[in-house]
């Protein structure tokens, strides 16, 4: 068949309603979904088998199509375009003999795929119309409408070791019998521990006592302790001072700081 | 049922106003029951069936079938709907247990009562230092582990506390006797034993000479 | 069914860990299935169901029992569901559910996802022709009829499409294999994923560089 031949199928070989249809599918070309949408609906005007479908003929309507639909004015995509240069080529494949020297699929080769894509696409259709026919849920059938819900019972159990019981029971009377101690604080002496060691000692002060003889014992050896310790004396020193319990006097700059029990002060103890 | 062949005769003839046969309607009664959102009345069963359709006598048959089943078709004020069994509703819960650990204050006032058992609400509290939350002690109650002791002999009566065989049970003891005593929880490693810093007065008196006194009052 | 009589002697010592009976454990599954608006396995039954139960068989009675009935139990992939038969759906104008007009795009998409899964978006491109809308996507997914696969392990390991349990559903189907004419497709070989011939430019193909590609390791 020639292009002729079937430009002039295409335009007036069909009937009525062919060209009515045909007209639709310019106008509505923007209703199609892609070439192959427009290749599908021009090959169903062959009414023939897909696998048995003249790519050739196809590729001459779909040219057609694409010039009518130019002729119109229409804002054709580009793929529309790509696929019209694409079918071009395609033709002119399957019209010129083969050349054995050129590389590449032959143009039967070329149209057969055409040909499956289209197969393929319609069997899509015609199971997507198939699944879409069955019943559905919601409309032919239908769940339970008063779902009972599953209720959930959480319980919780709770749970303890004799060691826990154990260490809780040890933590208590840790706090109980170390107070001051429960923290890490090995090296730390506090004012409050100065005082109550120095209000026991300064009824024996009467005379000018270093500071340094009040720090307790196991305190003057390590440097750090002994920080610790003559700071919180001497602080607790000030206490006693404040309170009128004794006196304290350093002779110069950094020399030994000494005191001694407050005269009238009978509250030593 | 009805008997279809008595029947055959006359369906024939009045096909198109009869009445789908009773098995029919029965499956229809089961079937709005059963998607229905709300319980159907037997009027409404009538509007939606085919005309010539008996809702109330198809519903005693369907009643009749789910007798002793799974679900059964019950009434709910003048209407009808599918219902669990009442003897499978506990396949309706889902009973999940979450173990959780005892809190730290659950604990301590735990070890008291048990250490010091009876021992009241305000002892508790002296020996802890803190007072103990009620919801504390409720726990401990729940659980079974502590009860209620006789009360003291002392102003105001107060109620005391005891462990109960539960949480002897739990803990693997004979008797709240067998809890490790000072001693034990120092050798442990639990107990703080270095001597305090200063205050040499003070070791020793955390060993376990009062512990007898515990259990002084024990009953 | 076990004999009772044979095995009393045993029955009376192990009581505890023994089963209930078949009829029993019929309606448990019954119960449950009514209960649930959405399909349960067989592990969640036998979860469900008192130690030693075995819900497939118990559900295999159940099955026939309901053969021919207004409601019937019906298998959605690995779980199982009572619903009303498709028959009565002239009955069931008022549960009716409105589903929301899908679009002949994504109606396509999703059959081709259901008879092509695991499938690429380049896949569909390529078989529909033009490109698959984000939204077309998006909405199946909401839908819960579609869901991601695994990725297939071609360059640029692109993400797959799978339909859902939802999905069989709501077409009433037991799996994806039980689709209409999938059969006949397959022999058609029109679920084969061809490649175009060497070097050919590809019909629908606009951009998709690694297109070819893709249906290397089809399965």
């Amino acid at each position: 068949m020639s292009e002729a031949e079937a430009q002039l199928d295409f335009d007036q070989g069909q009937s009525v309603a062919d060209r009515l249809a045909a007209e639709a599918l310019i106008i509505d070309v923007d209703g199609f979904e892609g070439p192959l949408d427009v290749l599908l609906s021009l090959s169903r005007t062959q009414k023939v088998d897909l696998r048995r479908i003249s790519i050739l003929h196809l590729a001459q309507q779909y040219l057609a199509f694409v010039e009518r639909a130019k002729a119109l004015r229409l804002e054709l995509a580009a793929d529309y375009l790509v696929m019209a240069a694409w079918l071009a080529f395609l033709k002119s494949r399957l019209l010129l003999p083969p050349d054995p020297t050129d590389e590449g699929p032959s143009g039967e080769e070329l149209a057969a795929h055409l040909a499956f894509q289209l197969e393929r696409l319609q069997a899509m259709r015609d199971a997507a119309a198939k699944l879409m026919a069955r019943d559905q849920r919601g409309r032919d059938f239908f769940p339970r409408g008063i779902p009972e819900t599953m209720e959930r019972v959480r319980k919780v159990k709770y749970n303890a070791t004799l060691l826990d019981l154990m260490q809780g029971y040890a933590r208590i009377r840790t706090r109980d019998e170390f107070r001051p101690f429960v923290m890490d604080r090995d090296n730390v002496y506090t004012m409050e521990q100065a005082l109550a060691s120095m209000r026991g000692l300064i009824g024996f002060a009467g005379d000018w006592t270093s500071l340094s003889a009040y720090l307790p014992l196991g305190w003057t050896n390590d440097p750090v302790r002994r920080r610790a310790a003559t700071a919180a004396t001497f602080a607790a020193s000030l206490e006693l001072v404040k309170a009128g319990k004794v006196e304290l006097r350093q002779s110069d700059t950094f020399a030994p700081i000494e005191l001694r029990r407050k005269e009238g002060s009978d509250d030593g103890r | 049922m009805m008997d279809d062949n008595d029947m055959s005769d006359h369906v024939e003839k009045t096909s198109l106003f009869e009445a789908p046969p009773m098995a029919e309607q029965e499956r229809m009664v089961e079937a709005i029951l059963f998607a229905s959102a709300e319980p159907v009345t037997i009027k409404e069963l009538n509007d939606r069936m085919p005309h010539g359709c008996n809702a109330a006598e198809a519903l005693t048959y369907l009643r009749k079938r789910y007798e002793g089943r799974g679900v059964r078709v019950v009434k709910i004020g003048e209407a009808w709907a599918f219902r669990t069994a009442g003897d499978l509703s506990f396949l309706m819960q889902k009973e999940t247990v979450e173990t959780r650990k005892l809190s730290r204050a659950a604990i301590e006032t735990l070890a008291i009562i048990a250490y010091h058992q009876p021992v009241t609400r305000a002892e508790i509290e002296e020996i802890r230092g803190v007072s103990v939350s009620r919801g504390t002690v409720d726990q401990l109650l729940e659980m079974e582990w502590i009860r209620f002791g006789r009360r003291k002999m002392t102003p105001g009566r107060p109620v005391t506390f005891v462990v109960t065989s539960e949480f002897l049970d739990h803990f693997g003891l004979e008797s709240a006797r067998d809890l490790p005593g000072l001693k034990e929880l120092r050798s442990a490693g639990l107990l703080d034993s270095r001597p305090p810093p200063s205050g040499a007065e003070l070791v020793g008196q955390d060993d376990d000479e009062d512990q007898p006194e515990l259990f002084e009052d024990d009953d």
